[in-house]
């Protein structure tokens, strides 16, 4: 389909992209999803790392570790399912081996990390706590509590506020709080994390899927279930953004689905003060980029000097 | 890093997109300047259509690049880059109904090439169906200093494909399918077997299906000769970002991973890189390759 | 993409499509999901309803209902949102008006009917009790309870459970209750309708989301959010018929995103003993009989001889 | 019952596709036995590609029916259908780069058509921009008893379409854009009122955006003349089933509401049948018509 084609005329006055997000500077709200770029080298020999606002690491946790069986991934229509099984380094490696490279790039690096008991979670915020080259941090809560039977952090409102608290105690980093989608009701969670001291939240994670392969009768993911994204699930992404916004005072990261700029617009417009782009990256490595020149093209197309003028701007 | 810049995406043109035999395509890729980049057994990343069905890019071996005479005296002339793909389910489908003049987007060349081993020592690459891809610029390299066998091997004569292009180059080329319709009848295994009581010193290059490398890597072992694999793995991102395409590492555990990722760490393995036993328990690998 | 095109081979011998849910024999396990085949007869030019395993009429309630303001759909990516309403001609006019027609197709007749307090869940399954034409009830949980702040049914197990017990109370019909897809534990509120006496479970309803006119700011919906629907959520249904089949005894009808034999399967394989196809029947009137003719050319190539073979089959 | 059975789905292919002025395209699609069974102002719901992008049909009115000389002698004359569309968004971006021989589908002929009214009365067709459409097939029958003119408005030059054919049917057509760039400068509807004033007697039928329409329904109420507009709704299924496309009837109240589909009660209204200040308030009926 297209709609996403938009050309920056020569000439026209440039509007100002740069938004603030729980006392991160950015130059323009375009940030890519956790998971979805690595630790930023691997995009590097493709785009510039200085043209977007912020760089979101892969998660990590206190260990390394070690991730789910193969296949972890599967495309499915317009989206993907993915179980890597957040397969990273550990805290310790990144700072030692993947934060020297970042260091270098006049750009904002924030942190994703998560964890399967409440005391990694605060070890993890702790470590990370001091170290200059970390802008924010952004707390992944979509993961199972391992002392607790399992239960997702991030769909248990009391749950999710505990790991915020102690994180908060342990970091005075900016600290960005990403959402499950997986809930009944995503206000909910949203005001208890924000009370329990988020400067940010950010939604939406991944919805829970699965698919299966009709020949062997397997499913075509090891782990049998796994995350969805993609432009798939674009309009229960935006649909949460706007239910968030109006549930809380501080500012939202709107991502899920999000390809081209009129889909970025689409988050800001109900009020995300910024996005993050996910599958779209692997699709084609420039579509953060494309993102910020389409904004920027159409805040010039609309007469836009300020992007702040556009974000909330719906007409209910 | 100097090589890592050489990388890159590119919108493109297809010249041409011709079935060879049942089911398998050969397409060609108008690439300026991608040659001087590529080594034998790297891919690309293929956008089969701008728009998002399907919505991954679908990862291809470079078969070869080369040069056609330009349009017009004074231009240079022009390069190109070439796949060859086996029709396997929705995405090659609609590569197969593209035309020349289609745009289309590569991004590459990607990941680990072959090691081109000892110059003079015997070299036999073993290709099984669609595997065979990434053998036929690396025979190129490898005809330069050393002899070359090929040994090639498919379920049917429809699976035998671009082996006369081989046989070009200089290489010795011996053909086994399972029924026997085209060379001899059986695996290309038992060939590779009968090579190597021959050729004791050979270095082997090896690309094909999941069950085929198994086999070569126990005959290799046995007979304590170098193997290089080249494996498939689900992609979604080819540069090492998305950890979708990983495979154990030798001395992997749950407590101290050792994954290696197909796209950056690969394709092409070392044989003694893997840890063969724990892939053999997965499926993910080797989804593509079982048919 | 394709995958979708199976033929049946002449002179193999027919496989046994035939599957009982909640007492209702089906020729075939493939239903039009409520809401989007009318009444049935709209589509009666176009396919031969006899060919299909039952059908399910538009989501009724006691009273006639207007429905939303217009614009009352949006295409999406690989979906569609739609916030109709449940515009519908009441029970009473169904009986009178739609009833006589299907009266005349051999074929089971479902009614979907939902209300917005336990009282009139009751009345209209009061109503549809003593009709014999009416096969079964589905009874759709995903609406607000009006008198209770409007929160959904079928996202509270309690309320969930309420409705259902009256529902089985008033009526000795077959009854499916059909569950929404936007909680955070679907087999919560499985076991609660369960246990309150459902005959059988479907899910997924639409999964809520939101889309905006990037130009006029507005949302493309006059009701703001709508429910998703189409080929993008098939990997969360699929994932939801899972985890509901692993929780209850009784049999479960798969919805979500099914447009050929193939998608079907999956959630056959799963464990369905029937699906909903929904969004497709748009796209191709014929969709549905595609499902039935490709469900039984990949039981002949696999030598199934009898469809309860397949399901639940998955490998895990 | 008789009528609907000869509505259909079926598959078939392009046979020409062009842009007829900047932006509007002509499609003739080959369409066996469908010209018998279509009547003016009845529209087809097309699928633009097989593949699931977009996911949903398009609707099109009927620009009209025909037949072809056949290719080899002895055969009959090919029938085809004609639609003339006006690239706006994904869909019929994607439709005006269609080939003759591309595979597509077609639902139809849909809807209920014009009443064509008293023989003999003067017929004034008004159409805006792409609103033209199913016009046309309306004239072809008109002309037959009635004298008819076709006033047709539009922003600029390149809105005003197929006029010549309108002409070749005997019509006479007044033209008038917004910015003067062809016929008479200004609105269609001041061309409308000074028309009625001189045929105060005439049956008027109108399509286009909605903005016009209300304008041509106030003018008609004011001369009480009958009129027939044809409307624009988004559609999901176009045959009553999704209700996506409704209209408020006249006397709809939230007790007793009196939705009409514009798929199947429509696309064409008697002016009487609708609630005209009702639709005014809401988006959807027009989300199209706007442009
Ligand atoms: C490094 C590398 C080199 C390759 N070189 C070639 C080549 O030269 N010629 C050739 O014909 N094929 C090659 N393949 C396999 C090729 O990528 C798949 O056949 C192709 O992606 C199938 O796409 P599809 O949409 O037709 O299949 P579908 O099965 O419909 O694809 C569904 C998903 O599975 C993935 N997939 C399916 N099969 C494979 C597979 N074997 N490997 C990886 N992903 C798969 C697709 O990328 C897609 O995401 C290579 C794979 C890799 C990893
Ligand atoms: C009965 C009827 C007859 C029509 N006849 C014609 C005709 O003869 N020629 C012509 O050019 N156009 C006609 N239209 C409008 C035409 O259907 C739309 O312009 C077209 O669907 C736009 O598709 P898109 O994908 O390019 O636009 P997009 O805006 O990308 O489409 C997004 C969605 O909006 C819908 N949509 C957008 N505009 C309209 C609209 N005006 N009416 C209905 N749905 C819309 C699309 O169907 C799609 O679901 C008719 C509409 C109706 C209801
Ligand atoms: C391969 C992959 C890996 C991901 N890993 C993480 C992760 O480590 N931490 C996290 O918070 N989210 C992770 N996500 C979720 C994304 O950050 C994002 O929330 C989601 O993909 C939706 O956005 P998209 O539709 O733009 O991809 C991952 C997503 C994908 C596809
Ligand atoms: C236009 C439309 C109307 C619907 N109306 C109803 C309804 O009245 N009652 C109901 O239970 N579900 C209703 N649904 C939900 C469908 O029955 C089905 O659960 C959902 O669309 C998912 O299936 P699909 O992806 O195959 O469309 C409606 C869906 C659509 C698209
Ligand atoms: S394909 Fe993404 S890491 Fe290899
Ligand atoms: S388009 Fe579905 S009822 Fe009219």
């Amino acid at each position: 389909m297209t709609g996403c084609a938009m050309k920056t005329e020569k000439n026209a006055k440039r509007p100002n992209l740069a938004v603030e997000i729980a006392g991160i500077k950015l130059k323009n709200p375009v940030m890519p999803a956790s998971g979805t770029f690595g630790y930023g080298e691997e995009y590097a020999p493709y785009i510039d790392l200085e043209q977007l606002g912020a760089i979101v690491t892969k998660g990590l946790s206190l260990n390394p570790k070690a991730g789910n069986p193969t296949p972890r991934i599967a495309e499915t229509v317009s989206g993907m399912l993915n179980a890597i099984g957040l397969q990273n380094v550990g805290v310790d490696d990144f700072i030692k081996y993947k934060l020297p490279f970042l260091r270098e790039v006049n750009t904002p690096v924030i942190v994703n990390f998560f964890g399967n008991t409440l005391e990694d979670y605060g070890e993890a915020a702790k470590r990370l706590a001091d170290i200059p080259e970390v802008a924010g941090l952004e707390l992944n809560i979509s993961c199972p509590n391992v002392k607790q039977g399992g239960i997702v952090f991030g769909t248990d409102p009391k749950a999710a506020s505990e790991v915020v608290n102690l994180v908060r105690k342990n970091s005075k980093k900016p600290l960005i709080v990403k959402l499950t989608p997986n809930v009944t009701d995503i206000t909910v969670v949203a005001r208890a994390v924000e009370e329990a001291g988020a400067d940010a939240i950010c939604c939406i994670n991944t919805l829970t899927g699965m698919a299966v392969d009709v020949k062997t009768r397997k499913p075509r993911l090891a782990n049998t279930t796994g995350g969805l994204s993609g432009p798939a699930v674009r309009p229960v992404a935006v649909r949460m953004v706007h239910q968030v916004v109006q549930a809380v005072k501080v500012p939202v990261i709107g991502v899920g689905g999000i390809v081209c700029a009129m889909d970025a617009l689409e988050f800001l417009i109900v009020g995300a003060t910024a996005v993050q782009v996910g599958t779209a990256n692997f699709v084609d490595p420039r579509a953060m980029l494309n993102v910020v020149e389409g904004i920027e093209a159409f805040c010039i197309e609309e007469g836009i000097s300020d992007i702040r003028e556009l974000i909330g701007s719906i007409k209910l | 890093m100097k090589e890592s810049r050489r990388m890159n995406n590119f919108k493109t043109i297809i010249l041409s997109n011709q079935e060879i035999s049942s089911g398998y395509y050969r397409m060609r890729i108008l690439a300026p300047e991608f040659g001087q980049g590529a080594r034998p057994g790297q891919f690309i990343m293929f956008r089969v259509q701008t728009s998002l069905l399907p919505l991954l890019r679908r990862p291809f071996g470079i078969f070869q690049t080369g040069f056609l005479p330009a349009d017009c005296d004074g231009q240079p002339p022009k390069e190109y880059l070439e796949i060859l793909y086996k029709v396997v389910g929705g995405g090659t489908t609609i590569m197969s109904g593209l035309h020349e003049g289609d745009r289309v987007e590569v991004l590459g060349p990607l990941g680990r090439g072959f090691d081109m081993g000892t110059p003079g020592t015997e070299k036999i690459l073993v290709g099984g169906g669609i595997g065979l891809v990434p053998l036929y610029m690396l025979a190129r390299e490898l005809v330069k200093t050393s002899k070359v066998r090929l040994l090639m091997g498919g379920r049917r004569r429809d699976d035998i494909i671009a082996v006369t292009e081989f046989e070009r180059l200089g290489v010795e080329t011996y053909v086994s399918t399972e029924d026997g319709s085209l060379g001899e009848e059986g695996l290309i295994t038992q060939v590779l077997e009968r090579k190597l009581q021959k050729y004791p010193q050979a270095d082997v290059y090896a690309c094909g299906p999941m069950p085929m490398l198994e086999a070569v890597q126990q005959i290799c072992a046995t007979h304590k000769v170098p193997l290089q694999v080249s494996l498939e793995a689900l992609m979604a991102c080819g540069v090492g970002a998305c950890l979708g395409c990983v495979v154990k590492g030798v001395g992997h555990t749950e407590q101290s991973p050792r994954y290696l990722c197909t796209c950056k760490e690969g394709p092409v393995f070392r044989a003694e890189q893997l840890d063969w036993q724990k892939m053999a328990q997965e499926d993910g690998y080797c989804e593509g390759c079982k048919s």
